[in-house]
């Protein structure tokens, strides 16, 4: 379903709250060519790491990439191209994407390397960088659980990009640890709306 | 004493009662051991919890409950999961009350370099920089020097995290406190002088008056966290 | 059948499978009540709720589980409680695949005017602004006139409520379909001849060839909602 | 502790997660010439609504004012000054506020009355609106469940602004309908963070 060179949101931070089983499947595919947005690529051998040592990453989109030297290697051997964002800028930018919004003003990189190449806006004496929407065709994304409808729930820190991430792509495959009846969730427990999620696919036990 | 727990027991005095704090991985993290327990704070790890605790008991670790290092925590009552918006909102917001970061360089303006080194190491900055722009008190913790060259320098010349000076930098062998006047030497480290901590310093420092020795928080109440 | 009856019902038809809607308060909610039970939608209440589900029985209210109009209702199985960032987010990011508003003016442009009278009458847009600008799909559901004064004319004089055109304008007597060669005249109201439309409305129609009389949704299965 | 003048923000949607006990607390000692933000000015004799009545509110941020007659008379008799915001850009800019961005951009209000006196950015060739961040001195905010920490849960339509109100005020008073033991709410179902809650005042029953 996934064509090559699609632009992925993948959900997780260090491959906590990673959607390993649908990376797998990618891996074993062999498409490449993706754009992967996403906090991290994690480590060599863990989510998106995977996607890494396997070459199916043509750009990231990440904020950090300290503990996987192969990004590193690959990113100075120039066969991956690395866009580093600021950590709040990025959930920023992927949420102005799911919420309609055209950009939004944050003080975050001022004066460093990430206003290189970009819009400054000043108000009432501030400078702001303008930070774009960072869409994409699919987000893949883990939960923990799900009913069938696709209200979905996260525990913990395995939250991160999820949620923002299920908002701001063509189409939302997520990975919950487990899918319950529909009303087994309350209203107030749903923190991704079942609206925003296409496909379910649930983790291997 | 090594350097490191000099620091950070240092920095442990800076941490006040109601305060909702961020460490950064490394050394900062070392910080939660020597506060004093009357001290009650919420440590938030920016991947996605507030009221981080102390690492689990073997065998107790929960996959899903881990820092930003991606080590295994534990929560403490009144803790909450939040997702990375409302993680960055609250640090860009300005409803986090203390940063304590790890430092490649800090110059004369108070300005900090930590997230890269051009052409040698590029890990990215993470939320570094949005901690360094948003929090109330952003506090480096760092060894003085590396490998004998002097951290604290007239102005970095590596890329900078932000252009907003920060509040307090804390070494072995001293706290310094950027202000518009330039680097005041606030206190030395245990035993040394004001002679070493110049020499040990590119920038120049400015020193008002006697420059009193640091005190250091005591030792942890239980096993290290 | 009464007008908004009419209305309701055709409007009705417009709602596909798998939607995701939103009803204004007035004639646009009673659409609802003529869905045939096979299409299986989500509505959203702008104030919070996706999942809106019919009025509950006397007693059973829950004091906050309540419409966009402040009354009461209940919510389906499957039902999300949302915020207000999360609910405009969704009308916003074009997640919202229907709205279906009420108008004061509809003009030659498609463009709508329905928040405020000047001098006489300023409720405020609420969320219509947000939901004309966001949805995928904005259906106008009104009347054809006011009092006798047409309603669809070729601008409006009123304050607009947005300049996006909008998809579609059903009334009791025509459903009119904005597009870049002027208002299409796609269905007349039961009963109602080409030229009966012309003389109620103000802006000029675009007729292409025959133009068929309006389907209509059946009767509700159960009790109106 | 509200100082006469002071910038409010005020949760709840016709009176729906208003703080009532709260709002009945300052009608009642009578201090006033007060800026409102809200969503709406409820009816007469409900939340808001008893504020408008008594005279309190000198100027209302909200989106609508529909039900409330008063507000409306009041407004054209020039005796409250009404800046009425789309719903979703007035809680986009509460939002702004709270979490430390300088402005957002949105298409929502382009070519209205809504566009007059505003800045507006060209990106891509589509026009937006830049709108800035509305802070408040105080949040005033219902929640339906506390705990003595100040974790806060909410419950079904009592949601819409409170959330993000909460995060966007000096200081945030927080009404929940109980306050529980700290540890009662699990971290998953905390939906405004304790830290950012400065004062619990229980709803009376």
């Amino acid at each position: 379903m996934i064509p090559e060179g699609a632009i992925l949101h993948i959900g997780g931070f260090m491959g906590v709250g990673s959607p390993h089983r649908l990376i797998d499947a990618l891996v074993e595919r062999g498409v490449g060519g993706f754009t992967v947005v996403a906090n991290d690529t994690a480590m060599p051998g863990t989510g998106i790491g995977k996607m890494i040592s396997a070459g199916m990453v043509a750009r990231a989109i990440v904020s950090h990439i300290g503990l996987n030297p192969e990004t590193q290697a690959k990113m100075i051997a120039g066969e991956i191209e690395v866009e580093l964002v600021p950590q709040g800028t990025l959930v920023e930018r992927i949420r102005a994407a799911g919420v309609g919004l055209g950009g939004v003003l944050t003080a975050t990189g001022i004066g460093t390397l990430v206003e290189e190449g970009k819009q400054v806006v000043e108000l009432d004496g501030r400078r702001y960088l303008l930070e774009t929407p960072i869409r994409a065709d699919f987000a893949l994304i883990a939960a923990s659980r799900a009913d069938y409808k696709g209200n979905l729930e996260y525990h913990l820190t395995a939250h991160n990009f999820n949620p923002i991430m299920a908002m701001a792509a063509d189409v939302v495959i997520a990975e919950p640890k487990e899918i319950l009846p529909v009303g087994a969730i309350p209203p107030d427990a749903v923190k991704t709306p079942a609206t925003l999620v296409d496909h379910l696919l649930e983790r291997a036990h | 004493m090594d350097a490191k727990e000099i620091i950070a027991r240092r920095v442990a005095l800076e941490v006040r009662d109601g305060m909702l704090v961020n460490l950064g991985i490394g050394l900062p993290s070392m910080v939660a051991n020597y506060l004093t327990p009357e001290v009650d704070v919420f440590f938030q790890a920016e991947n996605g919890v507030i009221g981080l605790g102390s690492r689990p008991p073997e065998g107790m670790e929960d996959p899903e409950l881990t820092d930003a290092g991606g080590a295994f925590v534990t929560a403490v009552p009144g803790a909450a999961s939040i997702d990375s918006a409302m993680s960055f909102g609250l640090i860009r917001g300005g409803h986090l009350d203390m940063t304590v970061l790890g430092g490649l360089q800090v110059d004369a303006r108070g300005y900090l370099a930590n997230w890269m080194v051009p052409g040698r190491m590029v890990p990215g900055m993470g939320g570094a920089m949005d901690l360094v722009a948003g929090a109330r008190r952003v506090i480096v913790a760092m060894l003085h020097t590396a490998r004998g060259t002097p951290k604290i320098v007239p102005e970095c010349s590596l890329p900078l995290t932000a252009v907003r000076r920060v509040s307090l930098i804390v070494t072995e062998l001293a706290v310094i406190e950027p202000t518009d006047a330039g680097l005041m030497l606030r206190e030395t480290g245990p035993g040394v002088t004001v002679d070493e901590v110049r020499d040990a310093t590119a920038a120049e420092l400015v020193i008002a008056g006697d420059v009193p020795e640091m005190l250091l928080a005591g030792v942890p109440p239980g096993p290290p966290a």
